[in-house]
C-alpha cells in the first residue's frame, strides 16, 4: 500500500482498531497491518498480547543486538516479555483460544461479507493455503477485529454481500477498520460508524459491496494523539 | 538403582532406525524449538514414503534452515500433515506448493489450534473430540459434525506419530526437558504423541537431580533420545531473522 | 501501563458474590493443594443449592480439615460431581454418605481422570470427547459409546464451573501461579475451567516479573482473585497425616 | 489380615508382584498392598513411579519430621522425589495413563475373574462408592496387576467365574498374585504358575472360582532374599 491510497494510513487503521482495546483484556495480533495495533499509545488501558505460539504478555520487537532467538510472536519477530508475562505450549495455547479466553483477535483478511463471515486463508484456485490459527481466533475469541485496505488493487470492494473465496469463519467479525472508515457487519449491511478524513459517504458506498447503512451519529474517525 | 543415560553421541545414531513410511513430527515454529540438525541428519539417512507433521512446511524465512519443505524437495516424503501449505502472505511462495500442486507430494491442511489438540489427543489416549474451529468452511466438507448447547462442533482424531523431532534448552540424563520462551510451542506436545522422542539440546546433558522437578517441561518418560547440539558451524542455531523477500 | 493486581484482603472478600446455585470446583488431592481457608469461608458465606465439584468428599483423614463434604453438612449442597461418594477402603465412613444415601444430596459419580479431562475440555473450548474409561461398566449404562480402530470409547462432556476454589505456593500480582510438589494437582485445570477463580497462596504475593516466565504453572489469565494464607492459627495450613481410623 | 492366615504375607505377595517390574517401567501403585511393592528389593531393575495426582518419580515415605506437607502419593502419604522426577497437573497425570504410557498399575480387588475382569470400586448394595482414578489405570495401563487375599473372610473365593460385583474394566487383568500363589486369568480359567509354600493345588483349587488349570512347569512362589 502506497501513500497514495486513499484515506488512512496503515498504522491509522491500526490505531483505531487498538483505541477498541479495554482494561484487562487478552488480545491476540495477526501477521501484518494488526502487529501495528501494538504502537498505539493506549495510556492508561491495561492488556495482555497473547501470541498462538504460547508467549502470553509479550512486549515491543527487540531492540537489534538484543534480541533472544528463541522468543518470537506469532509473526516470527524476536519480541520482548513484559514483566508478567508467562509461556505454555501449543495446545494450551490454543485451549486458551478456543475455550474463549481471548477478548479480541485482530486479524488482516481478503473478504468480509454482511453477515460477519471473513476469508483470509485460501486465494482464488489455490491449492491448499495457509490457515495457521487463524481458523481457530475466528471461531472462538470473543471478539473479532478485521483491519483490511477497503478495495483490491483493481479497486474492487473487500466488504463483500457475499464472500466468494473460502471463508475462515462464519458470522464472527465484530468490527471491520479500513482506510475508509470504521465498519459493522450488521447481517444485512454494513453499518458506517467513524468515517476517514477526505472521503465521503457516496465514495464509500460506491467502494462498498452489499448494502451501506451509515449511524445517526457517523463520526470522523479517531486517531492517536 | 539409578536410570540409565538416553545421551546419544550423534544425530545419525539418534535417527538411524527411522524406517521407510513412518509419521515423523517435528516441533518448532519460526525459528524457535525447530530440530534442525536432526532434520539435516533425515535428508542424510534418506528414509522414504514419510508423513511428516507439523506447523509449516517452511522456507519463507531468510535465511532458509532445515525444514520439512527440505525433506520434500530431497523425496522423501509421501504427505505432509500442517497448518500451511502456502504462505501467511499471498506474496510468498513456499517451495513446498509445487510439489503439492504437481501431485508429488500430498497434503493435508489443518487449522494450527486442531493440529496441536489432535497430537495432544494422541498423547492422552483421546480417540476423538469435538472443535468449533473450521465450522462451516471448506475444511469441514462432507465431514461429522454435532451440535451441542446449541452450537455446531467438528469431529477431529487423534493423530499419533511413529516419531517425534524437538529442540529444548536442557535435558537431564532421563530426558527431562526445559524449554526457553518460544521454544516450547508444539514440542512437548509431538513427545507425548510419539513412540520415539528425538530431543537435540542446547546444553551439555545435565545429571539426574540437577532440574527442579517443580520446574520440568516435559516429563522424560515421553523422551527416548537426547543429543547435544555443538556449536556452530558444526551444530545449527536459530539465527537472526533477516527481511523476508516481498 | 501496569497491570492492576488482583490481591484481595480477605477470603471473606474473595468469594462473597457467589451466588445461590453456583457450581465450584475445589482442588486438591489429599491436604496438597486444598484451598481450605476458602472452603472455611463459604462455610460463613453461607451460599446454598451449590453444585461442587472435586476428587472427594473429603472426611477419611485425621485431623479433619474444611472439606466438600462440611459443606454438605451444612445444608448447602444440591449436587457433588467427584471421584469418591466413599472411601477406598471399605473399612472408612465418609461423612457424605449418609446424605447421599437418604437422598438428601445429589452425587455424580466420575473416574478421577475423566474428572479432570472433562475440566480440561471446558477450559479449552472442547464440548465432548472419547475416553476408554469406564466402558463396561456400571457407569457406562444407557450411554452413548463409538468404537475407533475397533476399540469402544464412552463420549463425555466438558465440565464449566462458575467458580473455582484452588491453592498455589506463590502468585505475582497477576495472578501467575506457581505450586510445590502434589500441590498442582487439578488446581490449574480448575482454574482454566472457572469463570471466577480464586486462589489462596502461602507467600506474599509478588510484584510483576518476579516470576520467570518459563516457570508459571498456571498463566494469571485464568485468576481473578488472590488472597494470602496468614500464619496459623489464623490460616489453616496442611497438617502431618495422622494414622487413619480403621 | 492376621499372620493366621495362610500362605504367603502381605509384604511376599507385593514382592511376587515387584518381580514383573522390568527396566525402565512406568509403573503405578494403588493404596494398600500395591504400595508394599516399593519396599521389594529389585536391585539393578530401574523404574519409575507414577501417581495419579501428578508425581513422576517418587521414593520411599519421608522419615516423621522430615515430611514435605505438599509432596504425597495417591494414597495421601508424605513421600520424597527421587533425583529425575517431575510433577505435572492432574489433566496430564491422567493424560499419560489414559494415553498408555503406565507400563504396569498394581491394584487390589474385591473380585477377579477368570476374563480378566475385576471389581474394585464398590460394595454389594452400596449407593456410588469410590472409583478414584481405578478405571482410568484399569482400562489403559499397558498391564494390569491385581494383589489380593485369595479368599474372603467367610473363605468364599475372590477369583471367581464371573464378578458378582460391578467391575472396574473388563478384561484387562494381565497376572494376580494372592497368599495362595500367582494366578494368570485365561479367558476359561486360572492358570495356576506358582504356588505359596504350605498350599496344594487341590486346596487352592477348592477355594478358587471357575476354572483352575495348572502351569506345566509349576513352580514355589519366587520370594524376596
Amino acid at each position: 500500500m502506497s501513500d497514495a491510497v486513499k484515506g488512512l494510513t496503515r498504522q491509522q487503521m491500526a490505531d483505531r482498531m487498538a483505541f477498541e482495546f479495554r482494561d484487562g483484556w487478552i488480545v491476540n495480533l495477526g501477521v501484518g497491518i494488526p502487529t501495528m495495533c501494538s504502537n498505539t499509545d493506549l495510556g492508561d488501558v491495561d492488556f495482555i498480547y497473547h501470541s498462538e505460539n504460547g508467549i502470553i504478555g509479550y512486549g515491543p520487537v527487540a531492540p537489534v543486538g538484543e534480541e533472544d532467538l528463541n522468543l518470537v510472536n506469532a509473526g516470527g519477530q524476536n519480541v520482548t516479555m513484559k514483566p508478567g508475562g508467562s509461556v505454555v505450549h501449543h495446545a494450551d495455547s490454543f485451549a486458551i483460544i478456543r475455550g474463549g479466553h481471548i477478548d479480541a483477535t485482530v486479524m488482516g483478511a481478503y473478504e468480509v461479507s454482511m453477515g460477519g463471515d471473513f476469508a483470509n486463508w485460501k486465494l482464488k484456485g489455490q491449492k491448499g493455503g495457509g490457515i495457521g490459527g487463524a481458523m481457530d481466533l475466528a471461531a472462538c475469541a470473543k471478539r473479532v477485529f478485521i483491519i483490511l485496505e477497503h478495495v483490491t488493487r483493481r479497486n474492487e470492494p473487500r466488504l463483500v454481500e457475499k464472500c466468494a473465496l473460502p471463508i475462515t469463519a462464519r458470522g464472527v467479525v465484530t468490527l471491520i477498520s479500513t482506510n475508509y472508515g470504521l465498519f459493522e457487519p450488521t447481517g444485512t449491511g454494513f453499518l458506517l460508524r467513524e468515517i476517514a478524513p477526505g472521503l465521503t459517504v457516496d465514495e464509500i458506498r460506491a467502494t462498498t459491496g452489499g448494502v451501506l447503512t451509515v449511524a445517526d451519529d457517523l463520526k470522523p474517525v479517531k486517531l492517536a494523539g | 538403582m539409578a536410570l540409565k543415560s538416553k545421551e546419544v553421541g550423534s544425530f545419525r545414531e539418534a535417527i538411524a532406525d527411522i524406517p521407510d513410511g513412518a509419521t515423523i513430527g517435528f516441533g518448532g515454529f519460526a525459528m524457535p524449538g525447530v530440530a534442525f540438525n536432526l532434520i539435516k541428519a533425515l535428508l542424510d539417512q534418506g528414509a522414504k514414503r514419510l508423513t511428516l507433521v507439523g506447523n509449516t512446511t517452511g522456507g519463507a524465512q531468510v535465511p532458509r534452515m532445515p525444514d520439512m519443505g527440505m525433506l520434500v524437495e530431497n523425496g522423501q516424503v509421501a504427505k505432509v500433515i500442517c497448518a500451511f501449505t502456502a504462505a501467511t502472505r499471498p506474496t510468498d511462495v513456499l517451495p513446498f506448493t509445487k510439489y503439492y500442486e504437481s501431485g508429488e507430494c500430498d497434503a493435508e491442511l489443518v487449522p494450527q489450534g486442531t493440529l496441536a489438540e489432535r497430537l495432544r489427543a494422541a498423547g492422552a489416549g483421546i480417540p476423538a473430540f469435538y472443535t468449533p474451529t473450521a465450522v462451516g468452511t471448506e475444511l469441514a466438507q462432507g465431514r461429522e459434525t454435532r451440535v451441542f448447547n446449541g452450537r455446531e462442533y467438528l469431529l477431529e482424531h487423534a493423530l499419533p506419530l511413529d516419531y517425534a523431532f524437538i529442540r529444548a534448552r536442557r535435558s537431564d540424563t532421563f530426558g527431562n526437558l526445559q524449554f526457553h520462551r518460544a521454544q516450547r510451542n508444539f514440542n512437548p506436545v509431538m513427545a507425548t504423541a510419539a513412540r520415539v522422542t528425538v530431543v537435540e539440546v542446547d546444553e551439555p546433558v545435565l545429571p539426574l537431580g540437577a532440574i527442579d522437578p517443580d520446574q520440568v517441561h516435559c516429563s522424560g518418560i515421553f523422551v527416548h533420545r537426547v543429543v547435544q547440539v555443538p556449536p556452530e558451524p558444526e551444530g545449527l542455531w536459530p539465527t537472526r531473522r533477516q527481511e523476508r523477500r516481498r
